[in-house]
């Protein structure tokens, strides 16, 4: 009998150390989510009239949060036992699409493209594949470009009233472009389906936005196929 | 901490602006409120956790020989939870209206005064009383203010005697405002905090007691007791009465009063059985063969 | 056994007295509901066409109401034992909110600015902090203001509809503002963080309004940086 | 748009690939839990009166079936990319903790004593460590060993029936040292517990066909206690 | 029939056995009441059917020309609907507590609401009054009284006069009894039958035409026809504010209330599009380009 | 449109009868209820061994509850306007099956028989048919004669362990019949047929008593069949 | 236009065809399961002490109710479009597995053997496979088979109280069997495998029975092995 | 027990193959609803400004995207048993409803009319009735119209971005035309009611392009009543 109770007793230690990882795994994504949230608090002012005149330190400062960010993945990195991210990244998975989402908002207001998979991985400071240690889950990667559509959309929108009539154009191309690229998809059923449901209220009001500056002639035929 | 950052984060904001002006201090206030929810849900969790530890701990007791050893075991536990748990969670109430807490401290309460109550009956087969478990979540404060460390003060609580507690009848609400209630403690002028007991969570202990009161006297059975399941019921039955003619329950207790009335039915099958059985031998066999049979 | 009988007597009283306190309580709110809806219904005029000929006899009318309010809620006031708000405060709570929407909607109408959580009390009769006695929560002053934000934004609309172009502008950049603030706040996952996500839908309609508007060239640019 | 394009025709590889591998392991799954059924059914024999003259070669026969379950164990391993484990569990978890329990049925009916982790670990053709490859995962463990509980004490019964009358006492003993195994553990309000919860009927039905025996002298004073 | 049926099957009941003999009484009442709860629920989902039909029709005045063909169609099917649905239902419900079958009629009776008050409305721009509903909706038997086969009967049934019921206000439920009120018809002595519409019922009917009213409005603007919107906008309105002030309402209208906000912003916003896209050419011009757009 | 307010502010008052009307029933039932737990609480007392002693006290004490039941029943009879008893008595629902279970369960106790619905009527101070009043619903005998089943066949097992091994016979015969009755009736999918689907439960739950008993010879075979 | 207000003329009579056709439906299986109702009550005689006497009677007239069953499908049969079986099938399911239950049921009492799935077919007056006409889907003939053995667990301990101690060896036998068949399935999860793992109940009561039976020598060694 | 055994190994055949059938069922689906999407994605071209140029080819492109759609539709109906189509139709009706929406898009971009019943039919390579095999369900064929009245609704607004005036006219007229048809259905509240509601505001978005081209003279009082 002796046996057997030490065989228990093995298995509480399990137990408590798999709770134990759990409470702080939870510290980290918290903190990780505020700053999260800060960025977007940031990033907000673009949808101002005004912001076009300092977007550049619009950017910058944003920038430096990620630096924060970098830190917190590397917190999180150091607590996942090799092999076991899968068992344990419910935890973050949210936080992380919204990083990414932030992450490629930036590099378009910067320099109008897509942010790919492994630059984002390099500035939300996590490897790219799984092989390599905690990676950015491309579910992930993608999960967070889907809310970038969301907000260009809306950023199309403001240009107008900004008076900005030619963004509305580009932004239209560039969400066209991804919703060409995730319909090559075989989407399942899942929340990535869903999420990808909604982007074509995004190219629709987009499409809607030059429609408008269309027929008033307020953009010129070489701007719509520059 | 998040305060810090969010003042970082905001530097275009438009500082003047009464809004964002009014909006910082609630940021501070909510701040504020938030950390100490987030610090009594963790204490209320801890206290959960090592209250199931003691549950189980107890349940070893059913008709077992080390009796003693467990509930002296349990009686330390207790001392410890006191000092780690209950007096910073009574520091964190300290001068806060209860309530407000109420849902965060509220499942480590129950789990406690399931605990506490369990151990109890075992000690002296009788139900413990709300002002009884009250004083015993009551601390003396006084002597901790000279000293220094936050540490130190936590290590060196003392529990105030159950004198300093209400001693009195279950407060109603509407004359705890004069009483020395536990709920109210802003009018405690000689610094005892207290970890507040409103009469529902303790009656919604008392519920998940039976629960395990049901465990004990079926496990009892196993290990040779045959007077546990009676001793058991009588209890239970008394227990079950009270909760069948209570009205204007809330409705948490009415559905843990269904539970409730399940580990009766269990126990009286467990009796039901007893009498079956022994009906096939005399009555000071049965015994016999049940105590030998559980101490294997 | 006896003993143990009486345990459950006690907390029979207890109950009743537990009980018939609600009740009354129910009997004050149900009072302060109806005065709210009252409010309500006075000042779903300013949605019609008409509204701003008598706009300041809409607001003397919704103002005097506020009397009554304030009785209740001294009435309110003298039931609840010392340290028990937050006991019951979940039968005012829905009240209080609507209340403070109401209030804060008066304050914006007649001086285009927030209410504030002081005056906001005052006009309520409550106290503005917990130590004071009967109070306001912040909670449900915040909670008002994002019913505000809702019901402005259907203002916006409703006053393109009656002619007035220049009232969407202003309503866009108050209800800017409050989402700023409320970007600074720290919510957790309750109530307030599920309301707080229905704000950019209100941030949203105002943009499509004064979009509408621009892309017509209805509204001039001084008036939008105005 | 060239890049973008290429972007997601990988992504898509990706997605086909992960799709590809969940429906090899759904294959390799139903034919593991096919063989779990066959073992299932030549074990329900073991509560036939006649099943004394032959357990051994019933033993042996079941036996014969877990050289399969290793082929399988072994092909779904070999499927799962490192550090995946935790990603893709769901499928066989189910399986396992069957395979678990009829294997340490086994090893019961064989020697009567517990299967340890270890070698129910080799029996199933797995490693008993996380970190040494695809693992028995502890919780998958333990629950297999309280469904074994259930069919012996169930045995314990028809033992009697097939006028086995010391086998009960041996079985009663057994699972009593389980049960205060688990009593050890401090188990969360998770399926664990549950199933926790069932394994004290379990040891009143064996205690009862002890009771059973005992009063009508079938059984020894020293067979009890030896 | 089930009756038979259960007669035969169980030949080999005690049939002195007086629990047995009671529960054949049961089961006589019991079946009696399923029967008719069974012809009424029939009914009303026949009248739910029809009523939807009548709104799909009227839902085509949407400023159409063939308005006044469509509305004497209604009137056609309505007149239908009472002689083959009415009558019957009201004679089933002649004698019992018409609550005991309302929750078996309730779907009928409130689609047919919306379907009568979307028809009066379109025919003369207002809210049609509940005693004008329960006089339509109340049948004079003495009539057919004489006549022998149920099918001539049917036929033949006239409805009452609008005077014969209720004239007054909405009947509350204290004085309900002494007035002529539609709910309580078994002091009738004339041979009138009804089909009681309880005042909530009738809500609940004005709930969901204010839907219909909504899709036409929205479907006008495509018709050309500019000014409905903003009529339409002003009776939701009124409803809407009339809602909003309700206290002590049911559940099910509360629910229905939030439908009411969504279709009046529904149309706030049309007529908001309305005025912005107006603003871009001069207002005569704005009917004609919309009227040729809707001639197509 | 004056007459259209017109029609709402009829329908608010109509709204305000209903619901005083309902506020005045409610707590004649919450009495009626108390008084039901009270003869409840007092019935409990005949699971106790010793209840074969004191049976008759018991029901004398019970017996005089009824005098409130009638009272109140009376005092709820004069609240409801004529012809509107189904408007209202989800109110009492409840509470009548509840007492028709009491009263039956008292009949039983002093006579092992089945109360009739008349008698029962007779007790709670209401008519027995809709044409004469306030009356007992069909549907509510039942339930409560269902309540009674399930209460007999838990005395039935008690019986057994206060020593009596007669009773649950009698018990067992008595549910059997009602069992028979129950099946005659068709049934509709509502709440009376889920309460008849769980009397199986009540006779299989005497079956296994009267097997316990008679396969431990405890029970004549006389007696089975007396 | 003409020939678009043509098409959808033709599909309104589709839909109406539709929705008649589902009303016929329903009131034919309601006559159905009534009938089922009937047939259930007169064999609920079996759990009757005084049963064996009257068995053949018992039999006899429960067998004249399926003349109506036939009259019923055959009914039912006419009205349902060649190859749409399936489309409509919701509606008969229940009933039809009610009535497969209580057909092998009979045959059980009369022979004490398991009704094939033919025969079944025939005493319901429907096809066996589906390429003849109406028939019995499999699932429907399984599911029956199921709440067989339910009834005949009961019947085992009641057979024991009527004082026969050998028809629950036979009973026991038959489930076991029935048993081991099941088990040779490979069941989704749908309710089919929810039903059958009740059976191990079933199994598991049958053989407390003979355990019970076994213990106190109430059964000879040679009719267990018979 | 023989017999018993092959009954039951019957059956698990019966079963196995159902379940292999519909394995090889969502085999095919899975590639009808690929097809579907590549088909989707050539078509999105029209939203591009430049598609009239190349409208021709897209067309082509496409149609032959439909050779692989029969294939699939003969390889689907060769695998459903006759009289079982709606025993599995669940699995393609999703499909089926997009592609009608597909095909039915192609005929109106090619020739501005309403494809039939029967020429869908056709052109996926299904019969037209029920009674002629695997046919099109009214239904799907419903369901797929009301998503090319949505996507039309889209390119009246993206023809004017692109430069065509005239397109938005037809389309407005089309969306119209299967407006009035639709009206005439008495549908029940089932998923295509739903989605019907939704057609009204693509007539209103058709409406309002037109609407915004007639004020600004871009399209001739001629056309609009051509
Ligand atoms: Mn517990
Ligand atoms: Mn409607």
């Amino acid at each position: 009998m002796e046996s057997t109770t030490d065989i228990f007793k093995d298995f509480q230690e399990y137990l408590n150390a798999d709770h134990d990882l759990r409470e702080e795994i939870r510290s980290v994504v918290r903190s990780l989510e505020q700053t999260a949230r800060e960025i977007q608090t940031a990033l907000q002012a673009i949808h101002q009239p005004s912001y076009l005149s300092n977007l550049t330190s619009l950017c910058e400062q944003a920038s430096t949060h990620f630096d924060t960010v970098r830190q917190h993945y590397s917190a999180l990195a150091s607590k996942i036992p090799e092999g076991q991210y899968y068992r344990y990244n419910d935890h973050w998975k949210f936080g992380t699409q919204r990083l990414v989402y932030l992450s490629a908002l930036l590099v378009y207001l910067k320099e109008e493209r897509l942010a790919s998979r492994e630059e984002t991985a390099t500035t939300l400071g996590v490897k790219t594949n799984r092989e390599e240690g905690f990676h950015l889950d491309l579910d992930d990667y993608l999960m967070g470009l889907l809310s970038l559509t969301s907000e260009l959309s809306r950023l199309a929108m403001n240009s107008v009233t900004a008076g900005d009539y030619s963004k509305p154009l580009r932004i239209s191309r560039f969400i066209g472009e991804l919703d060409s690229g995730f319909r090559l998809l075989n989407l399942k059923n899942d929340s990535l389906r869903k999420r990808f449901d909604g982007l074509k209220y995004d190219v629709k009001r987009c499409e809607e936005v030059v429609y408008d500056l269309t027929i008033r002639g307020l953009v010129s035929r070489e701007e719509k196929t520059e | 901490s998040p305060k810090e950052k969010g003042t970082k984060s905001t530097e275009q904001l438009d500082e003047t602006s009464p809004v964002i002006q009014a909006f910082r201090i609630f940021q501070r206030e909510l701040d504020s409120r938030n950390d100490r929810n987030e610090r009594i849900v963790k204490l209320s969790r801890d206290i959960t956790i090592e209250s199931k530890r003691i549950i189980f701990l107890l349940q070893r007791c059913a008709g077992s020989e080390e009796k003693e050893d467990v509930l002296s075991e349990a009686a330390g536990k207790f001392k410890e939870l006191y000092r780690t748990k209950f007096y910073p969670l009574a520091l964190e109430l300290d001068g806060q209206d209860p309530y407000q807490y109420l849902r965060a401290y509220s499942a480590g309460l129950q789990e406690y005064i399931e605990a506490v109550t369990f151990y109890h009956y075992l000690l002296d087969d009788n139900l413990m009383r709300l002002n009884k478990i009250q004083a015993d979540l009551t601390f003396n404060r006084k002597a901790q203010e000279t000293k220094a460390g936050n540490q130190e003060k936590i290590t060196e609580c003392v529990q105030s005697t159950p004198a300093a507690a209400s001693d009195g009848a279950v407060p109603s609400p509407k004359n705890e405002q004069d009483t020395s209630s536990p709920v109210n403690n802003e009018t405690e002028p000689c610094g005892v905090v207290t970890v507040p007991i409103p009469p529902s969570e303790y009656m919604l202990g008392i519920a998940d007691f039976t629960g395990e009161l049901m465990r004990m006297a079926i496990n009892s059975v196993g290990a040779g007791d045959l007077e546990s399941p009676a001793l058991v019921l009588n209890l239970l039955r008394i227990i079950h009465t009270a909760f069948t003619n209570f009205s204007n329950i809330p409705r948490e207790l009415r559905q843990k009063s269904k539970v409730l009335s399940q580990s009766l039915q269990k126990v009286e099958r467990a009796c039901y059985t007893l009498r079956v059985r022994g009906s096939e031998i005399p009555k000071h066999m049965l015994a016999d063969v049940f105590s030998s049979a559980g101490s294997m």
